[in-house]
């Protein structure tokens, strides 16, 4: 394993290490040593953003606190949610009298433990609400939406609900923003290299040299299928395919879209990609608003991509271009 | 003997540490057949933490089973944390101001984790994780008990159930956790959940038995 | 080879079509297809900032053109020069009225173009100064640093270069202020598995597992040493060890520091570096202005991190401070 | 025969690019060894961007160099595009105005492109480029000359001392180039840029030797 790091069991809290140090300008630590917050959080009045998850994906999830965007984050062990407790202490430290909109991804963890915090944070009489991202087209059929995973699709979801609230939102408003933004929003990701947990210290599936598995998730979860290796061309062919109708995506919408890295795959082949992708977009008929390219939502060191579109009105799309700033987006 | 005192239970909680601890690796590996390998590390983790969080000795077992599943529910995460976590807080919550446990009680103590746990997690029978374990073990322990057997007994029922169950989850298609992204192809392994599951009301079931047993000798003495 | 592409030889070529659609908003091309500007570029009377050189260091060069930074960049095949005309048609792009500071990195290629296309821009009346980085300090000794290579210190020569020529800075202070920059900028890398130029197919230098090479360049140009690979506090160690008693750096100095990934290695185990590099610059007295971290400047699916640490005076700082936008650096 | 006009010297072109093209893998594979193995990439994307610009065949041999010279100085990039670019350009605008290229006339644009190159490169001979080439075949050829040695026997002696400059690379440790950072580790192997500069030259000498016999042959007949 060529990796950085001292003893795998520490990665996580030296990163935390690590980013806090090297961003003091905008993030700052609260009594949770795997809760951090955006340095004027808790902003008084406004509605807190919380997100959390497992380690191993970043920028996400700390990447994303900032202003306008999300106001603290739960940090879990690598690719584990964090326990109900870093929820819990999430919220308090986002909560600025407004209530918090908890805006997560639907893995089995992440579910049972913010349902569990939040119930420790109604009986100190702190009103959280959740959306529940499930923006990974592959990960189930479209009858059962709701077992589908949050995946990069998460990302715009931060950054509508961070603005809707940011503009004065009420808690209300704020969630029914950002639960918008994610049932208009459809990701898909290939993978091309599996990634290795240090603390496993091998990879734990395999991805053969010559093929690519389409649907993979954020973690390695098998996808929906094995093929032969494709071109750029035909991989965004292939993807879009499957996003497009599950919304479905039409002539003259509007469309934000996001190509992220899973963390092994160099830029310039994220660009590659998202050529061909705009050029099958423009051809549908769809106009692109807005574009982001880059390693937004990785998994360790795998190698792949995921595609992410999403529809906009003007709500969202107010939001997504409403002025923001954390490190892993403006 | 047909009880043990909670504070005898106390020690139960060292047991259950080691046996996690010395099963580390197997947990993890069939953890990394059909999910991503992490069962024993998550597991081990938490339990060698509640055991430097216990020092000496806990109170009781009840006590111990808090340590535990507060170590699980703030420090551990995933779904196991959860999951865990709220099993033995439920089952430390039945037996908090029970003096001795005898086969009743700790009837009651496996009925309350169950229902907890069941509240939680949605899982049912057949769906490839630890509920393939708790289920059919609570339920034997219970039928023995109806039946009249001894404490002892029917804590062999239970954990004759807890390895049935376990081998029952090799055919079966994993529902939830991440091995049921596998779908169909999860099938031929044990799920690891279950797994450790197993060994946990084993290792209590002997663990108990074990005391029953020298209280029974020294009081024959 | 588990990449992204159609042709390889297209890659280029495609890379820069889907970056140029993504960020209409601030990047615009040329007559030349080679050669990208900032959308605003020329700005008259402002002093135009020039760089190029071979692709697959991403976000570097392209994602520095930008408000405040970099106007205009030529851009190479992979690991290899542009050619002088590129240079030249850059230089155009660029030139407001008030001269051109092509500001690049120690590479025999880009020495060579950069000459010829500046002569052919004098022909054309247009006054273009070079700044040549040589921040790479394991590429040769001391008494020969017109021979070491630019590194991931182009980056913040950037900065500064654009920074000056924005506060309207002329020809001379801005050469002036990117030269102080580079001559205060130091840098190391590290590298733990090779990279492979999609042309060729497979890796043309290794890096055995179990070890790292000391001193890798961007291209795989070998290190100094080869050594068992180390934790993350040994690595910052060995690569402060290298670069601070060079410039040096002691006590008291104001430092920017940078971390970059070569491509293939996840952001969070460059924030482990980043705090164990932390801690030794405390440890030695620096006191740290601002830090970044990230995939700055990449070497294709290289696995490894550069190091640089850029020791700031008042102009310097000046410049680091001034606000600026681009997709890879603000 | 003891010249041939410009015009018959266009083909010569032909015969580089086809050299190029024919030795691409052997080119990358050499450079491969010490250097980044794009050696034989770089040189053909030029000569074949050539072969489609001079279309049938160009005016005369200065025209042909000159046409190369653009592409390789505006296309082609790394170190490759200017030193080739330099040299073919220089040759083409010392030969322009002259119509028959004979022994003198070529020995005038042989050292006209080597001074070029030496202005630009700052590589100097024993550094395993391919000045290591371009110097001694210039020297001999000029030697050869002042032997008042004939214009085939010049080309000869050229090619003789092209191919000893490759080959003397082997020993050599790099000092310019990627292939510099290696070092002492660089010894071993002839240099790539050396190896493409000696084919080029040898495949001018031998190209102008044919066009000579046959025209003697031609005027014979
Ligand atoms: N919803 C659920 N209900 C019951 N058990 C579950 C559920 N989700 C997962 N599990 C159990 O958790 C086990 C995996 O635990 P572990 O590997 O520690 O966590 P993770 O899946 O986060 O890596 C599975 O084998 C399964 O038995
Ligand atoms: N400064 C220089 N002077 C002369 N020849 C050089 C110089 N730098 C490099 N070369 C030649 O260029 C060759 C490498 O060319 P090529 O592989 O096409 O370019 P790159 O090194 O950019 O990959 C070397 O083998 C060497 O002969
Ligand atoms: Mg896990
Ligand atoms: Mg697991
Ligand atoms: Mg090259
Ligand atoms: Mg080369």
């Amino acid at each position: 394993m060529q990796r950085i790091f001292n003893r795998p069991e520490d990665m996580v809290n030296e990163m935390i290490e690590g980013f806090v140090r090297a961003h003091s300008n905008l993030v700052a630590r609260t009594a949770n040593p795997r809760v951090l917050k955006y340095r004027q959080a808790p902003v008084k009045g406004k509605v807190g953003v919380v997100t959390g998850g497992g380690s191993g994906h970043k920028p996400a999830f700390i990447g994303y606190i900032g202003r306008n965007m999300v106001d603290a984050v739960a940090v879990g062990e690598i690719f584990t949610s964090p326990p109900a407790q870093m929820f819990y202490d999430a919220f308090r430290a986002a909560d600025g009298g407004s209530g918090v909109a908890c805006l997560y991804g639907n893995y089995a963890g992440d579910n049972m433990n913010v349902k569990m915090a939040v119930e420790m944070a109604a009986e100190d009489g702190i009103e959280v609400k959740t959306v529940v991202a499930n923006d990974d087209v592959p990960s189930a059929p479209k009858e059962r939406r709701d077992r589908r995973r949050g995946v990069a699709g998460e990302v715009l979801m931060w950054k509508v609900g961070g603005a809707r609230a940011a503009m004065g939102g009420s808690l209300g408003e704020v969630i029914a923003e950002a639960q918008r933004a994610i049932d208009n929003t459809r990701s898909i990701g290939i993978g091309l290299h599996p990634c290795t947990i240090p603390e496993v210290g091998h990879a734990n599936f395999s991805i053969e040299a010559g093929t690519m598995e389409v649907g993979i998730g954020h973690h390695g979860e098998p996808g929906i299928e094995v093929v032969p290796l494709e071109t750029a061309g035909a991989m965004a062919r292939r993807m879009t395919d499957i996003i497009l109708p599950d919304l479905p995506f039409g002539r003259g919408d509007e469309a934000v879209v996001l190509v992220s890295g899973l963390g092994g795959t160099p830029l310039m082949e994220q660009y590659i990609l998202y050529f061909e992708v705009e050029k099958i977009l423009e051809e549908k008929g769809l106009s692109i608003h807005r574009s982001y390219v880059g390693n937004y939502f990785s998994s360790l060191d795998m190698g792949g991509v995921t595609l992410t579109v999403m529809r906009l009105d003007a709500g969202l799309k107010e939001c997504i271009d409403h002025e923001a700033d954390s490190t892993g987006l403006r | 003997m047909t009880a043990i005192t909670n504070e005898q239970g106390a020690s139960i909680l060292f047991d259950l540490i080691k046996a996690i601890q010395d099963h580390k690796q197997y947990l993890s590996d069939i953890d990394g057949a059909i999910g991503d390998g992490d069962h024993g590390i998550n597991m081990n983790k938490g339990f060698t933490i509640c055991k430097e969080r216990l020092g000496k000795a806990p109170e009781s077992l009840a006590h111990g089973f808090m340590i535990l599943a507060g170590v699980l529910m703030t420090e551990i995460g995933g779904s196991l944390g959860p999951l865990y976590g709220t099993l033995f807080r439920s089952m430390a919550r039945e037996i908090e101001n029970v003096k001795d446990i005898d086969k009743i009680a700790f009837g009651r103590m496996m009925q309350c984790g169950k229902e907890k746990l069941a509240a939680l997690s949605e899982a049912r029978q057949g769906d490839k994780t630890i509920m393939d374990v708790i289920i059919p073990a609570e339920r034997a322990y219970r039928e023995a008990v109806e039946e009249d057997k001894s404490f002892a007994q029917c804590l062999e029922a239970m954990a004759r159930a807890a390895r049935e169950g376990r081998d029952a989850t090799r055919d079966m298609a994993a529902a939830y956790g991440r091995a049921s992204r596998l779908g169909e192809r999860s099938r031929g392994v044990i799920d690891a959940g279950a797994a450790s599951c197993c060994l946990i009301l084993e290792t209590m079931a002997r663990s108990i038995n074990e005391k029953l047993t020298s209280l029974a000798a020294g009081s024959n003495s």
